[in-house]
């Protein structure tokens, strides 16, 4: 068994428990945090090869076993959200260290992020499908914490829509999950997938499988459900909003991948049609609206949206090809937004606004940050050779293979459009002369700025490496279709239902 | 179903129509005040209810609960009193 | 029937009745201070007879007979606390009393100022 | 403190059903954590094994007598209200006098006033609604006022002296 | 506010009877319905009786402690009972109990002090939440926001 | 009585969706709260049968659960349910509270300054 | 090599920053070593070409995607390759001495070295992929060059102009190529080119096809596309020179002839690009003779040659592929000098204007005699190379496979594109050098410096040189790079006059002959109002479509992010319904069984139906505190339904939560207005009514028919069995809580504990509750005062605060709020 799984839980956990009980001495709670997050770090980085090499690690929470305990499952696609995790959490709190006030520093910040990290890892890791409900509900949770901490205006009419409309998809998952027992009586994905494999074809199933779709969209900001993100996402701290436009929005896609790529396979073939034209329409709509914004995160905001609909274009196109697709071009944007908030955000902090029209002569003034904030929109819009080329690219081939024409043209399309928003953003931030006297500004310095250089060299080194990357993508996206496997994993070689019926 | 389970059944049917007439007074209002009594009743409703299905159904193991149902009985009632005293209704 | 559930059903009769005059109370008594009457006279007593009935069901079992005696008591302490409460938050934010209700020697003697009673 | 610490223990084994030694001490100690906890809602002295080693009253026995008898009444006089309170809401017109008193106290303890209310409310006719801030007035609403100067004396009479006998 | 002089003696009371009846919830609640969350919040809902009738400050001495601290330990010892089989190699919170039975208590292992865990974050929680809203000022009247100038747009 | 309880399920979704679209911050609150109920009704009743009066619990003289009790997974997953939701509500009412203060008004419609245009 | 000549450009660019450190204009012949080291690697392996070989070099990148860094040498890419390089290191050495007083020069080279190593990719790419993105690399390092001098709109205009058109196509191209490459089977360029003819067979070839032309005609500027390359004229004029006219622009021409051979031949890949090229060639000269800037002027002459390569790559027959090669070297040299000379002019006489401009012959006579042959090359005047170009031209056009009719019509068109060409080439000479002088913009309008001649000189006498005396050596140079483009041995030999007088040296004649005639007329010509409607302008077109985006999308996203919470649950409801309710309704409704109404007893149903009647008494409520009780009364009775049917724990919990929350409802929300204002409509209530009694009646229907069928067994007769012996309690739910599934239980205890610092952070740290932000913002309140403090003192801050509000750095909003507002007051 792979007790070690459990090690990028607990520390984070009890690392939160202990910057709680010091919070109020600053650089104890961020050596902790620090601490924690490395740890996690080099934990996920060792996990990645580890499942690289050996394949699907499992354990089974509270020594009980599958399917009737809670498992924890580390595939491919486990393993890669986690070092993304870790790397984006690493960065922004680095960057938190010189850009959070020591308010709320104090308020429990560093607490929040560990049990955000928590969340995600649990998330991430779990093979039980309340399980995962519990997990979403801890990120979330943790999330409502740092988009409310400080008390703005801004912060708390946005969280308010934030909290509701993200406790609705919580509700849907919780429902479904609940009717998904009623029908199928158990709780594991792999007995699920299992169980629901062999069905010709149930009716009840479909449909409960549309609670999870919903669920599972809302979190991840598809149309319509994505409104809380673009009223929420530009209101906290920097460091926050990087966080959670690069790496909390795709947790809903991860949840999409694992659960609609296992439990729900049967189904993904019915809703792939509706799963393309949502996230047509959802990089439509989203990219309209970063076109329309006029602030640098809430353009920032939109454009996330816009790429979700990218990565549920990955799922849509309803095979390993495409999932690995998505895989990469999720890999992508969490390293690609993420920077993008952070230089951003480095511009807003030196200005003292967010606002494009009161910004300007960024260009002269931070020739690095211009530089960084250059390559990085470049690798949103899938200039290449960054990163995000080879996102888009993956997608149009497996697009094109399967004739998904409108599809196809919609997402060359829409990657001119973030091309042209983003240059909205560059030339008003860092080309347009000076809004204001920049005598006084301060100086952007190495601190601030080594987060998202090594966010942008990341951004490189996946173009760069995209062959190496692509194939763990590929290696990931055929372990979760690869259900029997997983159940023989899981369960032993018999299965999940010659577990349950000699136990009965 | 014996005489006995008979009676208790009647019972608590009576019990909860009870119930309904209190909730009447609890939609009905019209002060708040009305309104707290009304549900510090159904709390007692409550706890008769369960009293009696403890009986009828041989749950001890509900007595717990009926405790329980009590102190929350006492504690919101109090509650509700207690945070409405400055409002002007 | 035997002795036990007679005598259980008997009370549990009694507190039954009470509780439902209680709630009849509530519906049909003129304002709000007769009505905690009716709440916490019928109401306080109907819930003892079911508990005793309780008791005398379960009466070789000492844990419960402790449990329904512990509760008994404790609705006699609580329940005058929580009409006294009401009765006081009705007076504190305006209810009035029915017509004819005199005297009402507490009208005027709460300092909404200082928040004491005189 | 002594005293109620015993007598939660006691509580608790007969909750329990189970009376070994070990349970008592369980009890004990589980008793004691939680009025150590609640301490200074009993006394105004802070903790100590000397405040806590006093008894309650220096006359157990006789005061548990007093109680049981005082509960004996009240139960009677309980009864007495319900059927009042049924006679009146069942009643097809119901003609009431109602009317608002204030009572002075005589009784000083915080415990003697509010064993009063209490059973002032459960008893015929009355329901407690308020003691006046430096405790010499209970005010209570009365079902049927006839003579406000006779509620008084009679509520000082039949109640207030046998609650000052149990407690001041 | 008004201080109630009847509902503080009684609360006074109160306290440690429904403490006590706390704890025997999370004592018997791997036998009878209970346990570390209606033990936590039975615990919780008496301290908060001390806040209807004392208001938070005085409730907040009566029993002093500060209950962030409270939650956060009761966390740590919930994951430091679970811990206990991963040092062992044994997947997290893997149950590991006494052979003997605890007189007065029963069997004693990591779920029972995972549920004492339960109990002592519930308790922290919930007497936190209830002090810090209780702190919070009276949010009425508040003064309206200035009325539309701009035509309000029509329902969507 | 699983279809009653259907119904009652229905009423309290219809409920909550009636009230979450309303203006008034307070009764969105009340929706979320008849919403979690809703859900919570609803998860009971996917148990193995609704059995009344027979909890699982291990029957004392016997030693063993009735396989006719009621189903204790999905009541531990309720149980997990309505502490989370607890945490919200919580979380959502102080939130509310604030937001209220901050904004001068409960009218949902006054709080629209961060996304609109 | 060629890979290392290509990645080693592109990763010495930065070396281009020394020249903000060194002594000008010296640097730039230092920083011209680089692109000459690439010009004499491959005049190296020019022999090697020449002889009819093909150089190619493969490493492995991302094989999966069937990109490979897979270069080769054949004779087309041998000829751009030596004009990037060449002309690139004149460039390089015109820079520094065009650039000198400008701080800047260090980013200027290094984009500009970007731009060379991407062009010289584009050109040696051999995999479809890889040449894309070398493609989209000169678009970037083009847009960075046009926005140089990024202070000013229009550069900054201009930039995106170019930028946003060439991507576009680009994509266009992208997924062309793409779908190119499935049809062949493969990425590689020359394995795509072997496919041919499977590739016009395929369903794929019209929209590949279309697509790739999409892209070409964006990038090579050709009609209605061309109106990015005008307005990059915002470059500096070396960028202009290098990208503008001689080498990015013809990017487009390049992957034209390079798929030629698998392309053409279809009246498709004819038609399209004979008419598209044409309409370019005229419209590009037409426009040109109106111009009054002189750069403008050289754009639009660019836009006509594009077009006329264009033109070239259509029209078929056997000489037109030489044309093309021929029109691409001659126009290299005589534009790429006219732009340098231009731009001299430009910097010492301070004005692009011809209007501003005039009698420069007397202080400039070496500009004038550079300029003079280089604008008679591009005149096609003998004995220069651009005559000789010319000739080539008229030859193809004679001799295309076009239908006769069609083949009249250009030939006409390249005629009149002649003559025109002819005007404007006068236009430009005379305008600055002869004919009165306009006031001068500077002072002491001189000769530019030598070196800034160096560099357009040579381009300038290579098209003298070239047709006087290296012909042959030009014939075998374009020689196997017309193979490249026919995909067959080929004989070209340029010569300088013809050896009969065949139609084409007629039209020759013809059109000098006109276009001489017509020189005295050019003023008045390009002083001619527009025949067409001024809508019909390719930049308000633009403007018009960018302002029309951002408004439409302005609207769009105001109406549908509009702030309000309802209208976003609105949405979710909706969608919710749309994806529960249809496969219910299709799949499952069918399955449902009919209701069993048995075995309910009275206390049941009066309890369970009090739940609904709660639920309408909370909508109903007029009083708030009173729809918080009724709604507790909801909980209270489902609690109750958990008693009766044996969910004693769940019953607790539920009642304890909802009593504590019930009472945190009442500590905040306390003090109320009476009652709820009526804030919707009354047809707002319907519709919401609606959408609600459908979500409720969705949700009944899924919970009836889920808890009635059961597919397979639930898994929790195990957790019933082995609670006593496994779990040692008799709690069987607990014993799941707290033991077999206590890892749930860990994430739940969490969640609570997240809640709690997540309120307590948010009730106590008040950014109104800060002296020092709050008296700013005139919000202080004496309250928000006492709970911040309350907050500082529970943290153990206090006596802090003034030292943590001095560090309260700018990232938040509050103090922002503050700074923002000083600075502009400052101004
Ligand atoms: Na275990
Ligand atoms: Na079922």
């Amino acid at each position: 068994m792979a007790n070690h799984l459990f090690f990028p839980l607990l520390v984070p956990l009890v690392s939160a428990v202990l910057a709680t009980l010091v919070s109020q001495r600053r650089v104890i709670a961020r050596s902790i945090a620090l601490a924690a997050v490395l740890f996690n770090l080099g934990y996920s980085i060792w996990l990645l090869l580890a499942v690289g090499a050996t394949g699907r690690m499992v354990t089974q929470a509270d020594d009980f076993a599958a399917p009737f305990g809670i498992s924890l499952v580390a595939d491919g696609l486990s393993a890669i959200m986690l070092a993304l995790t870790s790397v984006m959490m690493l960065v922004t709190m680095l960057y938190s260290f010189s850009t959070v006030s020591p308010y709320r520093e104090r308020y429990y910040y560093y607490p929040l992020l560990l049990l955000l990290l928590f969340g995600c890892g649990g998330a991430f890791l779990t093979g039980d499908l309340f399980n995962l409900y519990v997990w979403f509900e801890v990120l979330l949770v943790a999330s409502f914490g740092l988009i409310t901490l400080g008390g703005e205006r801004g912060q708390l009419e946005g969280g308010l829509k934030y909290v509701v409309l993200n406790l609705l998809g919580s509700t849907s998952f919780l429902v479904g999950a609940g009717l998904l027992y009623g029908v199928a009586g158990t709780l594991n994905m792999a007995h699920l997938s299992e169980r629901l494999g062999t069905l010709e074809h149930s009716g009840i199933v479909t449909a409960v499988a549309g609670f999870f779709l919903f669920a599972y969209s809302s979190k991840a900001g598809l149309a319509p459900l994505f409104f809380w993100l673009p009223a929420s996402y530009h209101t906290p701290s920097i460091a926050v909003t990087a966080l959670f436009g690069g790496l909390l929005s795709k947790v809903g896609i991860y949840a999409l991948y694992r659960v609609f790529g296992t439990v729900f396979q049967r189904e993904l073939a019915w809703l792939a049609p509706l799963i393309l034209l949502v996230a047509g329409v959802t990089m439509v709509v989203g990219v309209i609206g970063a076109m329309a914004q006029v602030n640098v995160r809430r353009i920032l905001a939109f454009h996330i949206v816009s790429q979700m609909g990218y990565m549920a274009m990955g799922l849509g196109l309803a095979g390993t090809v495409g999932l690995a697709a998505g895989i990469l071009f999720m890999a992508h944007n969490i390293v690609v937004k993420t920077a993008l908030f952070l230089i951003g955000g480095t511009a807003e902090h030196l200005s003292g606004t967010g606002e494009l029209k009161q910004m300007g002569g960024m260009a002269r003034r931070e020739p690095i940050l211009a530089g960084l904030w250059l390559l990085a929109s470049f690798s949103l819009a899938g200039l290449p050779p960054l990163s995000g080329f080879f996102g888009k690219l993956g997608l149009i081939q497996v697009g094109l293979e399967q004739g998904q024409w409108l599809m196809v043209g919609v997402a060359a399309a829409v990657s001119l459009f973030t091309l042209f928003s983003m240059l909205k953003i560059w030339n008003e931030v860092f080309w347009k002369k000076a809004y204001v006297d920049q005598t006084g500004m301060p100086r952007a310095s190495a601190l601030l700025l080594a987060p998202s250089a090594l966010l942008v060299a990341l951004s490189i080194a996946i173009g760069f490496g995209a062959s190496p990357v692509l194939n763990y993508s590929r290696y990931s996206a055929e372990q979760v279709f690869n259900t029997q496997r997983l159940v023989q994993d899981v369960c032993g070689s018999a299965g999940c239902e010659a577990v349950t019926s000699t136990a009965n | 179903m014996s005489l006995f389970q008979l009676t208790m059944t009647a019972l608590m049917a009576l019990l909860s129509l009870s119930l309904g007439v209190t909730f009447w007074r609890l939609l009905r209002g019209p002060s708040i005040p009305d309104r707290a009594v009304a549900f510090d009743m159904i709390m007692i409703h409550l706890v008769g209810l369960i009293a009696m299905f403890v009986v009828q159904f041989r749950q001890p193991i509900l007595i717990d609960a009926v405790i329980v149902v009590s102190v929350l009985g006492f504690l919101g009632t109090v509650a509700l009193a207690r945070y409405i005293e400055d409002g002007r209704n | 029937m035997s002795l036990v559930e007679l005598i259980t059903a008997l009370l549990m009769g009694i507190g039954v009745f009470f509780v439902i005059v209680s709630s009849i109370g509530l519906v049909r008594l003129p304002d709000l201070y007769t009505r905690v009457h009716a709440a916490g006279k019928a109401g306080t007593l109907g819930i003892i007879g079911v508990l005793l009935g309780v008791g005398s069901y379960y009466i070789t079992s000492v844990p419960i007979v402790i449990k329904m005696m512990a509760m008994i008591s404790f609705f006699f302490l609580t329940a005058p606390v929580a009409t006294h409460m009401i009765d006081r938050a009705a007076f504190l934010t305006g209810v009035k009393p029915m017509e004819g209700t005199s005297p009402n020697e507490l009208q005027g003697r709460y300092d909404y100022r200082t928040r004491r009673l005189q | 403190m002594l005293g109620l610490n015993l007598l939660l223990a006691l509580a608790w084994v007969m909750v329990n059903g189970s009376y070994h030694l070990a349970d008592w001490i369980v009890g004990f100690v589980f008793s004691f954590l939680v009025l150590r906890l609640s301490w200074s809602t009993f006394s105004k002295e802070p903790f100590s094994v000397r405040a806590y080693f006093r008894f309650w009253s220096r006359n157990p026995l006789r005061a548990l007598w007093r109680w049981l008898g005082f509960i004996g009444f009240g139960f009677v006089e309980i009864v007495k209200a319900n059927i009042t309170v049924a006679r009146t809401v069942l009643s097809p017109k119901m003609d009431l006098r109602p009317g608002i008193v204030a009572i002075p106290l005589d009784l000083k303890s915080d415990e003697g006033i509010t064993t009063l209310a209490n059973l002032i409310t459960l008893t015929p006719g009355t329901v407690s609604l308020d003691v006046s801030s430096d405790r010499k007035t209970l005010y209570i609403h009365a079902f049927e006022v006839r003579d406000p100067e006779e509620l008084r004396r009679a509520t000082k009479e039949a109640y207030e002296r046998r609650v000052m006998e149990l407690l001041l | 506010m008004y201080e109630s002089m009847i509902l503080r003696t009684i609360a006074r009371l109160m306290l440690p009877l429904l403490l006590l009846l706390s704890l025997f919830m999370v004592v018997r609640g791997h036998h009878l319905p209970g346990g570390g969350f209606v033990g936590g919040l039975l615990a919780a809902a008496a301290i908060i009786l001390q806040i209807v009738a004392f208001g938070p400050d005085y409730a907040r001495e009566i029993v002093p402690i500060n209950y962030l601290r409270l939650a956060a330990i009761g966390i740590g010892s919930a994951t430091c009972w679970g811990l206990l089989a991963l040092l062992q190699g044994e997947p997290f919170m893997a149950a590991r109990w006494l052979d003997t039975a605890i007189p007065g208590i029963g069997k004693l292992g990591t779920p029972v002090m995972f549920d004492v865990g339960v109990y002592l974050t519930v308790i922290g929680v919930t007497t936190q939440l209830a002090l810090v809203l209780a702190e919070e000022p009276t949010l009425y009247p508040l003064r309206r926001p200035p009325p539309r100038t701009e035509p309000v747009a029509p329902e969507a | 009585m699983t279809f009653v309880l259907s119904l009652v399920v229905g009423t309290l979704f219809a409920g909550a969706a009636y009230l979450m679209l309303r203006r008034s911050v307070v009764k969105l609150i009340l929706g979320m709260a008849l919403l979690s109920h809703g859900t919570n009704l609803l998860l009971f009743l996917m148990g193995d049968g609704v059995v009344k009066g027979m909890p699982p619990f291990v029957d004392e003289a016997t030693g063993v659960t009735p396989t006719a009790a009621a189903d204790p997974l999905n009541q531990a997953l309720i149980l997990t349910a309505i502490v989370i939701n607890f945490g919200f509500t919580a979380f959502i009412l102080a939130l509310a509270y604030r937001a209220n203060q901050a904004v001068g008004s409960d009218d949902l419609d006054d709080m629209v300054e961060t996304d609109r245009l | 090599m060629l890979t290392a000549i290509v990645l080693s450009m592109l990763a010495l660019a930065p070396i281009g920053l020394l020249a903000r450190y060194a002594p000008r204009p010296l640097i730039g012949w230092v920083l011209g070593l680089l692109p000459l080291a690439a010009f004499v690697g491959f005049a190296v392996r020019a022999p090697v070409v020449l002889a009819g070989s093909v150089l190619i070099e493969t490493l492995p990148w991302v094989p999966e995607m069937g990109l490979n860094l897979r270069f080769s040498l054949d004779g087309l890419s041998l000829l751009f390759a030596l004009l990037v390089s060449g002309i690139g290191t004149l460039i390089f050495i015109y820079t520094a001495y065009y650039l000198a007083g400008d701080p800047g020069m260090g980013r200027f080279y290094v984009y500009l070295a970007i731009f060379m190593g991407s062009m010289l990719g584009v050109v040696l790419a051999d995999n479809v992929l890889l040449l894309f993105m070398f493609w989209e690399l000169t678009s970037v390092s083009s847009y960075l060059l046009v926005g140089y001098k990024h202070d000013y709109a229009d550069a900054r205009r201009g930039a995106q102009m170019g930028l946003l058109l060439t991507v576009g196509g680009g994509l266009a191209l992208l997924v062309g190529l793409v779908l190119l490459s499935n049809a062949a089977g493969s990425f590689e360029i020359s394995e795509i080119i072997g496919a041919g003819e499977e590739l016009r067979a395929s369903p794929f070839y019209t929209p590949a096809l279309l697509l790739i032309f999409l892209g070409c005609f964006t990038k090579s500027a050709q009609f209605p596309f061309h109106i990015w390359l005008p307005n990059a004229m915002q470059a500096p004029t070396p960028a202009s020179a290098y990208l503008h006219s001689a080498t990015m622009v013809k990017a487009g021409v390049y992957l034209l002839a390079r798929l030629h051979p698998a392309l053409s031949e279809t009246p498709l890949w004819t038609y399209t690009l004979t008419v598209v090229g044409a309409t370019t060639m005229l419209v590009g000269a037409a426009v040109a003779l109106r111009k009054d800037d002189i750069k403008g002027l050289l754009a639009y002459s660019t836009v006509s040659l594009l077009g006329t390569m264009v033109l070239m790559a259509g029209i078929g027959g056997h000489d037109a592929p030489v044309a093309l090669v021929t029109l691409i070297l001659a126009h290299a040299l005589y534009k790429g000098a006219l732009f340098m000379l231009a731009g001299a002019v430009d910097h010492e006489a301070g004005t692009r204007k011809l209007s501003e401009l005039g009698g420069l012959s007397r202080e400039m006579p070496r500009t004038l005699v550079l300029t003079s042959l280089a604008a008679l090359s591009a005149a096609g005047i003998p004995p220069l190379f651009g005559f000789v170009a010319k000739e080539e031209l008229l030859h193809a056009v004679t001799h295309s496979e076009l239908t006769p009719g069609a083949g009249l019509v250009v030939v006409g068109a390249v005629v009149v594109a002649a003559v025109l060409g002819i005007l404007y080439a006068w236009r430009l000479v005379s305008g600055i050098f002869f004919g009165p002088a306009a006031p001068r913009k500077k002072d002491h309008v001189h000769e530019a410096p030598l070196g800034m001649l160096v560099a357009p000189g040579v381009l300038a006498l290579l098209s003298v040189g070239l047709p006087l005396g290296l012909l042959p050596m030009t014939s075998a140079l374009l020689e196997p790079a017309v193979m490249a483009i026919t995909g067959h041995a080929e004989e070209v030999s340029l010569h300088l006059m013809p050896s009969a007088l065949s139609l084409p040296v007629v039209l020759s004649l013809f059109a000098i002959g006109s276009g001489a005639a017509l020189t005295r007329f050019a003023g008045q010509i390009g002083a001619m109002p527009s025949p067409l409607p001024a809508w019909l302008n390719g930049d308000r077109i633009y403007d018009a479509a960018i302002n029309g985006l951002l408004s439409s999308t302005t609207a769009f996203t105001r109406a549908v992010q509009n702030g309000r919470l309802r209208n976003y649950i609105l949405y979710s409801l909706l969608a919710l319904l749309a994806v529960i309710l249809t496969p219910l309704a299709l799949f499952a409704l069918g399955s449902a069984p009919a209701p069993d109404l048995s075995n309910i007893t009275l206390p049941e149903i009066v309890t369970a139906l009090l739940i609904p009647f709660a639920v309408l008494a909370t909508i109903r409520a007029r009083s708030r505190l009173g729809a918080i009780l009724v709604a507790g009364v909801v909980g209270a009775m489902v609690s109750f339904m958990f008693v009766i049917y044996s969910g004693p724990d769940l019953a607790l919990t539920q009642l304890l939560v909802e009593v504590i929350t019930t009472i945190f409802f009442l500590l905040v929300f306390a003090i109320l207005p009476a009652s709820f204002e009526r804030l919707s409509k009354p047809a707002t209530r319907a519709r919401d009514g609606v959408v609600a009694l459908a979500i409720g009646a969705t949700m009944a229907a899924f919970t009836w028919i889920a808890s009635s069928t059961t597919v397979f067994p639930p898994i929790s007769a195990v957790f019933k069995a082995e609670a006593l012996a496994e779990g040692k309690g008799e709690n069987v739910v607990n014993v799941i809580l707290v033991d077999f599934r206590g890892f749930d239980t860990m994430g739940e205890i969490t969640v609570l504990f997240i809640a709690l610092l997540g309120i307590y952070a948010m009730l106590r740290l008040r950014p109104e509750s800060d002296p020092a932000i709050a008296d700013m913002r005139g919000k202080t309140t004496p309250d928000a005062v006492a709970l911040g403090r309350r907050g500082r003192r529970e943290m153990g801050v206090a006596g802090r605060d003034g030292h943590d509000i001095g560090q309260d750095t700018v990232g938040e909003p509050a103090t922002t709020a503050i700074r923002s507002q000083d600075a502009r007051e400052e101004i």
